[in-house]
This record gives C-alpha cells, structure tokens and sequence, in this order.
C-alpha cells in the first residue's frame, strides 16, 4: 500500500523542506544530549532518546495544524518539538525546574504542552490510543474540523486498548490517526516475534480501518501520509492508520547495551539516516549549500545549548509546590 | 416535594445538566436502545430520544477503552458522562482511571482538566454472586486526584451527579443496585449538593454510626428499633462523599457521643471503615468510651446462594449486634475469619 | 468461507446425528424451564437462556474429546450440558444447594464441572479469553494433545483481551478453538453498529488466525467445523477460529422485554431453529420416526424434572460453609 | 553464609524452583533476552539459557492478556510465575487478578485451584514519576482470595517466593525497585519461609514499629539513631506478608512497649496502616499511651523532581519524627493535605 497522492492538498515547497529538516535537526540536537545530562546526574528516572526517528515525528507535526492534536508516547521528546513546543520549558522539565511545562512534576515521561495542543507523554504503553480517539470524539462532537494524531510504537499494538478504542473510532467515525513508529524493538522484543501479522497494517484491517505503510526514514514520505490521511479525517472519513517503518538507533533507555540487537542489521538502517537523507536531496536539489547545512546544525546545536543555560538557571519548585495541581 | 426512585432522580439530574450545557454528554453500554429506553437500571432512560446518538452513545463491550475515551473527550473540552454497567467492571477500567485520569492534572504540572464523571453502581443484590456484588469505593479512597461520591436518597444522587458533572475533576460516581427503585422526596428544582460535607441523618447521644447506601438505610433502620427497644441513641452519619470527606462532622459526633460504628458492604479488611475508624481513633483518642466497631462485608468473595450471602453481607440484625456491641464496650467481629487469613 | 472438508476424520453417523439431537433438546429444555423457576423464586441474580443456540454448544462440545476443556460465557447451561455435566448437579447449582457444582456459591453464572474439563461459565464478558489461550499453553508445555475450546459471543470480540490472548496463541501456536457465537445481540447492542469489521472472522484475521463462518443452526456444520478445528489444532496448527451464526431465541435474561427487536427478522431466524432442522433431517432419512423424536421429547424433559426433584431435595449449605473455598 | 543481592535471591529461588519442578514456568516482558540475559531487573536472569523458550516466555506487552493466561495455566496444572514489569501496571491485571483467579476458587465451590504467582515491583525509584512509583499492595489485601506478599531482605525475598511457587493459592509477590540491589545473607540452601509469620527485626521497649521493604530499612536505622541520640529503643517489625498477615506479633509488641508507629510507602489514605493501625487500636485499646502514628506517602501522586518526590514519599527523618511523635504522646501529621481532600 502506498499513500493516496491525489488526495494530497499541498505539494512541499523548498521552505517546508527546510522546516523538516531543520525540525529533524533540532530533535536530534535535544536527544543528543540526554546521555550528557543522564551522567552529570541532571536527569532523573528514564528518558527514552528517538533518535533515528526524527523523521517520523517531524513529517507528522508539520502536515498537521496549530489546532490539531498530539498524543505522544514514552519517547515524546522529538513528537513534543515537532508539535512546537518551547524547547527551554522543555529542558526545564527534563531538568525538574519550576519553570518546566509540569513544573517539574512529570519530567521526560510525561512532557507536555497543552498550549500546542500536545496531550501530553504516556508511561503506560498503549495509554494513549482512547486519550486520542476521545479526544477525536470530542471534537467531532462540537463541529471542530481538528482532527487528532496518536504516536505509539508497534509494541503498544498488542494492548487490547488499540482494539477496542480503534474499533470504536471506527464506528463512530472519528478525525483520529493512528501513526505506529515500527522502530523495530519494543525493549528487547522484536516486532516479528510479538506481532502476529505480517503487516503492521493488518491490525487496522481488523478494525476496518484504511492503512498505509510508509518509509518512516523519510521525512518527505511522512508528512504526504498525514497530511493525506488528516485530509481525509477532516473531511469526514473517520480514523486513518499509517505505519511507518523505522528504526531505533540508540538503546531502549540510556544504560541499555542493546545486547539483543544484531549490528549487522543496525548498519543497514544506520545508513538510512533520516537527516543525511533529506540534506542528501536538498543539497542536490541546490536548496542548501554544505555551508547552510553546517550552520542549521551549529544552530540548531546552539539553541539546545541556550535552552540548557536558561533552563538551569530556573529554580527547582518549592517543596510547598508539592501540594498543588491534585485537583483543579 | 414530588416523591421519585433515585433512578428517576438521576435521570432528571442528567437530563437537566444535559439541557443547560452542549458540552455533557453520556456514553456506556446499552444506556440509548436497552429496555424501556436506555440503562439496565433506567437512569438513562428517554435521553437518546430526547438528544440523539451523538450525545447519548451506546458502546460496544470495551471498557478500558471508552472509559479512556471520556478521558481524552474530557481533556479537550467535554464533560462526558461515563456509565460502567456494574462497578464489578472497575477491574477493567482501573488504568484510565487511576493511571491518566486522576494523575493528568498533576503530573502535568496543572496544564491539564479532567472533567469526566464515570458512573456505576456497587453492591450485592440477590444472588447476582462473585462477579457482580462487590464494593471497590476504597480502592479510589488510596488514588489521590479522584473524587468519590456515594449518595444514598434519590435528593443526593441528583443533587450530587449535578455537582459532580460541573466538577473539573475525574468523579468515581457510585451508585447501589439495591437503591435505585427506592423512592424518596426530591426538590422541584435539583440544586447541586456540595461534596465534603457529611449529613447527620438521624440525631443521637450515646452511639455514632457511620454509613452509606444500603448500610446508612439499615443502620436508620437498626437505631429506630435499638431506640425503642433498648434505649440506645444512635446518631447516624451519611458521609454522602468518600473524597473528600466530611471527617469532622464525625469528629464532632464521636466526641459527643464517646462511641462509634462504622459499617459498609464493601470487604471488611482494608475497607473504608478502617480509615475512618483510625482518624477518629486518633483524633478523638481521648473521647473514645469503648473501641470503635465496624461492620462490614466478611472477608470473602459474594457467594450466589442466600444463606451463605447473608453470611458475607451485613444485615439488619448484624448492625444492631455492632452497636451494641459498642455500647457495652465490647468487640464486635461477623464471624470466624477464612481459612489462611 | 467454508469448512475443509478435507481435514475431516470421521463422517458423522446415525448414532451421533440422534446424540447431537438429544443434545440439542435437553439443552433446550433444561433452558426452558428457567422462567417458571425464576417465577417461583427459585433461582436468584441473573441466568441467560441460549434457547436458539444449542446447535453450536451441541455441535461443539460433541466434536471434542472428554480430555479436551472449553471455557465457557455468562450463557453457559448449553455447553455445560453438551460437555457431559450431570443434570441434577447443575440445577441443584441454579437452585443454590450444596449438591450443586459449586456447593451453592456460583449459581447460574459461574456454572462449572471441573470433572468434565468445563472450566466455568463467567460473568465477566471477555474474561475467559485468556483463561482458555492458558490452559491451552499449559496443555501444549506439557505435551498433552488436548485442546481447549472458547465459547464466547459476538459482543465479546470488542473486549481488548480477545486482541491479546488471539496475538499471543498464534504467535505460541496453541491448541485453541475460539467459537464465537453470533447470536447477533449483545443485550440490545447489533454486531453491525459495534463490529468495525464486515465478517466476523475478520477479526480473527488480525492476529492471523484462520477463521471458517459456518451456519450456526445447522448442528452438523458445527460438529463438522470443530471437529476440523480440532484435529488441526491437535496437529500443532495452532489456533483455529469459528464463527457460528445464530440467534438469541429469547431475551437477554428474564425479564428483557426486548423492545430493541425487530420481530420480522426474529420471525426469519425462528424459522431456522436448530431442533427442527435437525429432527427433520433424521426422520426424512428415516433414521427416527416422529414416534422416536416424540418420546425423545418427553425423554428429556423428564430428565430436566427428574433433575429438578432431586436438586430441590437437597440441603441448601449450611452457613459456616460460607467461610470455606476461599482458599485451597 | 554466602551474600548476595535481592534480586540474584530471587533468581536463584527462581531457578531451583524450575529445576524442582517442571510445571513451574516463568512469562512477561523482556524476561528473557533484555539485558545481561532476563528482566529489567535481572531477576530472571540466564533462566531462558537453562530452561529455554519454552519454560521462558517473553510475551508482547499485553499485561491483562498474558496474566489471565498465567490464570488458566495455573487452573489446568501449571505453576505459572508471570512478572508484571511495574506495579503500576496492575492497573491492567485487575480483571485476572480480582475477579478471576481470586474468585475462582470459590466461586466454583472448591472445585478449582490457581498456583499463581504474579510477581512485580513496588515503589518509587528517584524521578520515575507518577506511573512508575505507585504501592498498590492495599488494594489486593481488600480482595479475599490472594495473598500478598512483600519482601525486604534477600534471604526473605527467596525463602518466601518458594513457599509462593509451592502454594496452590494465587499470590501477589511484591518486590521493591530500590531493593534489587541490597546485598544481604542468603543461607546456602534456600528453605521455604511460611506465610503469616512476621519477624522482629529489632527488639526494643518503648514503641512497635510495624514497616516494609524500604520503609523497613529506614525503620531499622531510625531506630539505632533514636537510641544512640535520644535513648528511645524502638522494636521494628516486619510482617513479611500482608495476607495472611501476623497481627499477633504485632499485638504482643504493642502490649509490651504501648506504642506503634506503623510506616509505608503507599499513599496514607486508605492504605494498609490504617487497617493495622485500626486492629490494633481495638485489640490492644486498653494497653496503648499513646495515639497510633503512621507514616506513609502523603496523599498525592509522585511527582519526578527531588524535592518534591521527598514531599511525597517519608525519608528516614520523618520516619524519625513519627516516632518522636508517638514517644510524646503526641499526634503526626506528614504536612499539608491536599485541596480538596
Ligand atoms: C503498560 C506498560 N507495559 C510495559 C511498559 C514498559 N515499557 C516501556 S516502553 C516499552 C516498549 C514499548 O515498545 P514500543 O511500543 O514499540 O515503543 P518504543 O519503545 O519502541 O518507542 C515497554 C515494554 C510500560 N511502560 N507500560
Ligand atoms: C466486562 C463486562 N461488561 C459488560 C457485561 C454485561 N453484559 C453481560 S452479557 C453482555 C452481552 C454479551 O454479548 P455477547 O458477548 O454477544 O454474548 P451473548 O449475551 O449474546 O451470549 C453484557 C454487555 C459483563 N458481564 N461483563
Ligand atoms: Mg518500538
Ligand atoms: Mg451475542
């Protein structure tokens, strides 16, 4: 299956080309740092890197709308930039600040930013696919022609959650698409000895809902899935399944030795690169020159470095702060 | 006053909240085209006929995942109203609810709004057996950042599901199979009840009791005969909401009255009982004429046949044992504990 | 789909064609009599008559071995019987004596006959799932060559736990018969507004397990198509899945009105009653006479009373039994 | 006696009950080939080389699947040992758990038996945040027919999960997260530890001191601060399991020293203090001086950043400071309580 280009409302210009780069890049910068972070003792409990991924989050964010929704997983950071969050507030979660998008209370597994209408991380695997389709639910219930876009792994496709709340988008037609990141590894286990279907997209079958496969390295190739599907979700023709396949470069959390994974096949994906990949075409295409992608990295680069200055300079909350946000 | 069941009563509460804002809206299994038109227990009764199946959403059998639906519907700007069929099914539903409703506000730093309110009813009525008695309200009671209402009269329910609806907190609304076609005077016009704060349902000097639902109807029960018969004042309190909870009007009973009875339906150990009755032990330490007594569901599944339910579910009799029981400063106990405990 | 007539072993003969009527009717008339003992009193809670479906608990249960197990629903007399259950027990269980299956502590809805591999009806819809994929892990671990037979409903298939236990059989390959019965009500919900999928085998096929739809009134197709599951699943092929069509001749439980009934489609299925067909087949084979059925008829129906004495003659427990079973 | 940590403990009585017996296999997630060779933890580790994928199961994430899977395997003849890889994932078992493999028996009249053992780990960690710091074990003591079981040392941690695997009951077995890698003495042949049994940990005069896992630790050290800097001698009891709990050790060290503190790491409200707490406030009524304390979690979820998570969760200082209160006669109180409550 491939994706509908008829139903494809804008071609990508040079410009959105660059964004998606520049919003891979960024991504990038952000997960790069982690295991800095992790081993000065500035981070706490887990935090899951996406890098290699980076295409997924960023092809989806950018075909959607401000208005639109997001619900993320564990390894949210690069949905949550893509999405357009402030990347101080962000470190500042990381790092437990006051000045954190939780105030310090959620950290890396729960970053969220409602005011780009990111629903928020999940640490429950499959925890989001009903916060998705309500969400859905909701808005088709008021007249919004928003639609919402739930990120989960190929693991999370075994919670009988994905069933039930897809057979219920199903029924009750609603704007919601589902984006599985097939990254290959839910921990340690592997998709082909966990799943049993062939194709990912299968399991949408089962729900009658229409799916695609995608190259999930190339970010070009995401963003005309999405922005596809959320035509047609806008348009009234209910829940949209998109698999997109890629892979996870780094261990499942820092400290993992990856002692499962075969390098032989690491190396194949490894060369498929979503970043080199698109700077590979702009810089074909003459839209970039080597030197304008040297300075979007040292950019990018600097702007993570700036948002780790402001956002240790944040004070920590005040234990007192403990108390609030229980109930509204 | 007109005179209604609490079924009746809830409708009317959620046809009104229904009315006044386009943002509540029902959803569960068989609550639209079951029965005389909507809910095994009719609380939904006439509501898809009245707003159509785009508010009033009968649901395929999938608990966890429509429970999570109203929670991501409730996050967004809905305040959808959730019925589960029977509180048995909490089981199912227990990570949306403990795991992302009642924890979004704060893990989120504040950002995020919950206003959902999953209805469902607890309790043994008859032989419904293991799978279809039980009283879960406690485990919510130990899950900070969700509210749980237990109403009694046909005014409470209505009263209280209004309440619980404009509420931006997720609400464990929790009804009782044995309640809902008891009749009772309700106001013309419902005003929402206030959470927090418990009703003394019937004055008394020598014994506190504390009750809910079914418990609170035998507990009245039990304290009008031990008045007549022995002389025993009983005042018994409905503490209407578990969370949060009315502890001082309790207090302030149990420092009157020097004793106090706790009794619910749901398991005894770890149960309700125990919280409340070790606040008051503590607060009220230096009041106490005699250790408190509880009376409470024995620590066993619901068995199907009579006898043997009676045995686990505490009865009329079982209450007034346990007041006096406390009255004469003795310990009260239902019965040999089970095997292994 | 049809059956593989092919994977068949043994071509049904006259003795088990009457065997599988007899089946039927004591099913049907050990259901029939609930009304009149809820009249009286003398069952409490709720018990769910499959008054209509006994060709698939006939069919079914007929086609396995004694060592073969089936898990059963909240709408389990049928298999209970069909399974080999001893009447008398069962309606001592249904009345609440201690003679009952469950000494009086389960009642209609968590009948059970450990004796006979029937693991138990449940009250929780969708909850045997697991309970059934289990005990056929345990079955296959131990080299045994039993199988393990799911009863379950339409409405049960939007039950995340299906998703689960289904992926995880096929990716075990586990010796598990998933019999959905299509009775095309769950309550008052229609498969058509709650499955998102067009066939009900559809959902099978999400999790890659094959699937036959076979005439669920027709107690031979039953027979056959279990039959075939059967030895498949024996033969290390895994997870088999049925779907059986049929009709609930009667409401949900007592007391359903069913208002939510169009009587011109109930009108259609009532035509296609399983016993019928069956004694119809039988005696224009000339294999009984109208005479044999006839007393067949009152056969069973003095089983069901001769059953009902006795249960009604034994003690209801004594309350200090209460206190036992809770733990082994 | 060799040392070694709780969660090789646990390995090793792991792998000498497989070896024992053939019906006992081990499922969850990442048991197998995650890491250096079996579980996040590595409680599982180097099991899938000895005993192959047949006996070791890595399963897909689908914890109420693969659980009542252990529920049905258990119910036919095996000896299931099914880790759940948090306990804030129990929020996904419920089902199983509560309604199925605890009732089973019972409501089946005797006729079943389910030899389950589910393990998991309770706790908060430093920074894992709401979804992966809960204590949940109260929830399980409020539901007849499994048995809880919370291990502190190594030498418990494996002598109970035999008895665990040998017991034809259901059990909950309930690690913690911080303990995995506490060294400790484990005697060279691991013997199986009887449920119900508490043990003393330390003997002492003037206040009982009832605790678990971490809060144990934290317990025993508070106790040797008290008495080297304020001569107040504390007995520290461990309980071992919490159904069957042994309430009469308990009682009898209350009845001597008059005092009791009673410390865990579940969130106060409706937790399992309040049960002891109110148990022993009735059995030993007339030999307390002074009102119970309890320290436990405050009443909130458990937020990821330092200062905060130390909010929430008791340190060895409040531990302290519960004790000193109780000593005083006087009543504690771990702060603030939540809006709302
Ligand atoms: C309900 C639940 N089960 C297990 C876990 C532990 N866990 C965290 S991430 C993960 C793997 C998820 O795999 P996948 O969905 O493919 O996402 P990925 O990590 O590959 O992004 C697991 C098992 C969890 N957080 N929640
Ligand atoms: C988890 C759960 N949800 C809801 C119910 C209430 N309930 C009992 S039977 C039933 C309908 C089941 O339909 P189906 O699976 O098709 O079986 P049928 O009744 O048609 O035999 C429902 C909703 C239940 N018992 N358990
Ligand atoms: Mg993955
Ligand atoms: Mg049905």
């Amino acid at each position: 299956m491939t994706v509908d280009k008829d139903s494809k409302q804008n071609k990508r210009d040079n410009e959105l080309e660059v964004r998606l780069l520049r919003t891979m890049m960024l991504a990038r910068a952000f997960d790069s740092n982690l295991p800095t972070l992790y081993n000065k003792g500035l981070i706490q409990g887990s935090s899951h890197s996406a890098i290699g991924q980076e295409a997924v989050a960023a092809g989806a964010c950018l075909a959607l709308r401000t208005e639109d929704y997001v619900t993320s997983t564990h390894r949210g950071h690069g949905h949550t930039i893509a999405k357009g969050a402030d990347l101080t507030r962000m470190t500042a979660e990381l790092l437990g600040r006051e000045t954190g998008f939780c105030r310090g209370k959620g950290g890396s597994m729960h970053i969220a930013d409602f005011s780009v209408n990111m629903l928020g991380a999940n640490g429950i695997v499959g925890g989001n696919f009903g916060i998705a389709a309500g969400a859905a639910l909701s808005l088709k219930m008021r007249g919004s022609d928003a639609v919402v876009l739930s990120f989960f792994g190929e693991g999370a496709l075994n919670q009988g959650a994905f069933l039930e709340t897809a057979n219920m988008a199903k029924i009750w037609n609603l704007p919601v698409i589902f984006l599985c990141e097939n990254n290959h590894f839910a921990m340690s286990a592997r998709p082909e000895d966990m799943l049993a279907v062939g194709a990912i997209v299968d399991r949408a079958g089962a729900v009658g809902i229409p799916g695609v496969e995608i190259d999930g390295m190339d970010v070009g190739a995401v963003f005309d899935a999405v922005q596809a599907a959320a035509a047609r979700a806008r348009a009234g023709e209910g829940p949209q399944f998109i698999a997109a396949e890629c892979y996870r470069f780094e261990g499942h959390f820092s400290g993992d030795t990856m002692a499962y994974r075969d390098s032989a096949e690491a190396d194949l994906w490894l060369e498929r690169d979503p970043i080199p990949r698109q700077i590979q075409r702009l810089v074909s295409a003459g839209v970039l020159t080597t030197e304008d992608v040297t300075s979007m990295e040292s950019d990018v680069k600097a702007m993570v470095d700036e948002a780790l200055v402001q956002a240790s300079a944040a004070p920590f909350p005040n234990p007192q702060q403990a108390w609030e946000d229980v109930y509204a | 006053m007109p005179e209604m069941t609490y079924s009746a009563a809830l409708n009317k509460a959620l046809r009104e909240e229904m009315n006044r804002d386009p943002n509540v809206f029902v959803m569960g299994e068989d609550i639209g085209v079951w029965g005389d038109g909507g809910g095994v227990f009719s609380v939904t009764k006439g509501l898809l006929d009245e707003f159509g199946s785009q508010r009033v959403l009968d649901t395929p059998i999938s608990e966890e995942g429509f429970v999570s639906m109203g929670v991501g519907a409730a996050l967004v700007g809905s305040r959808p109203v959730v019925e589960v069929m029977y509180s048995d099914f909490l089981t199912l539903v227990m990570d949306p609810l403990v795991n992302q409703a009642a924890k979004m506000r704060y893990m989120f730093g504040g950002q995020a709004k919950v206003p959902l309110v999953v209805r469902t009813n607890l309790g043994a009525a008859g032989g419904k057996a293991a799978q279809h008695s039980q009283s879960f309200e406690t485990w919510f009671m130990h899950v900070p950042g969700i509210k749980v209402v237990v109403p009694t009269t046909p005014a409470d329910a209505a009263g209280l599901l209004k309440t619980a609806i404009r509420d931006d907190n997720p609400v464990l609304f929790l009804e009782h199979k044995l309640l809902y076609f008891m009749k009772g005077e309700v106001p013309d016009v419902i005003e929402p009840i206030p959470f927090g704060q418990a009703l003394i349902r019937r004055e008394g000097k020598d014994v506190t009791l504390v009750a809910t639902q079914v418990m609170l109807q035998l507990a009245l029960k039990a304290a009008d005969q031990l008045f007549e018969e022995e002389g025993i004042d009983v005042e018994v309190i409905d503490p209407r909401t578990l969370v949060p909870l009315d502890l001082e009007t309790i207090l302030t009973s149990v420092k009157k009255t020097g004793r106090c009875v706790i009794a619910h339906e749901a398991v005894e150990r770890a149960g309700w009982a125990a919280e409340i009755g070790f606040e008051v032990s503590l607060q009220a330490f230096d009041f106490l004429d005699a250790p408190i007594v509880r009376v409470c569901s024995a620590n066993l599944p619901v068995p199907y046949t009579k006898d043997l339910e009676a045995v686990v579910i505490p009865g009329l009799n079982d209450i007034k044992d346990g007041i006096r029981a406390v009255y004469q400063g003795k310990q009260y106990s239902r019965g040999g504990r089970a095997i292994n405990e």
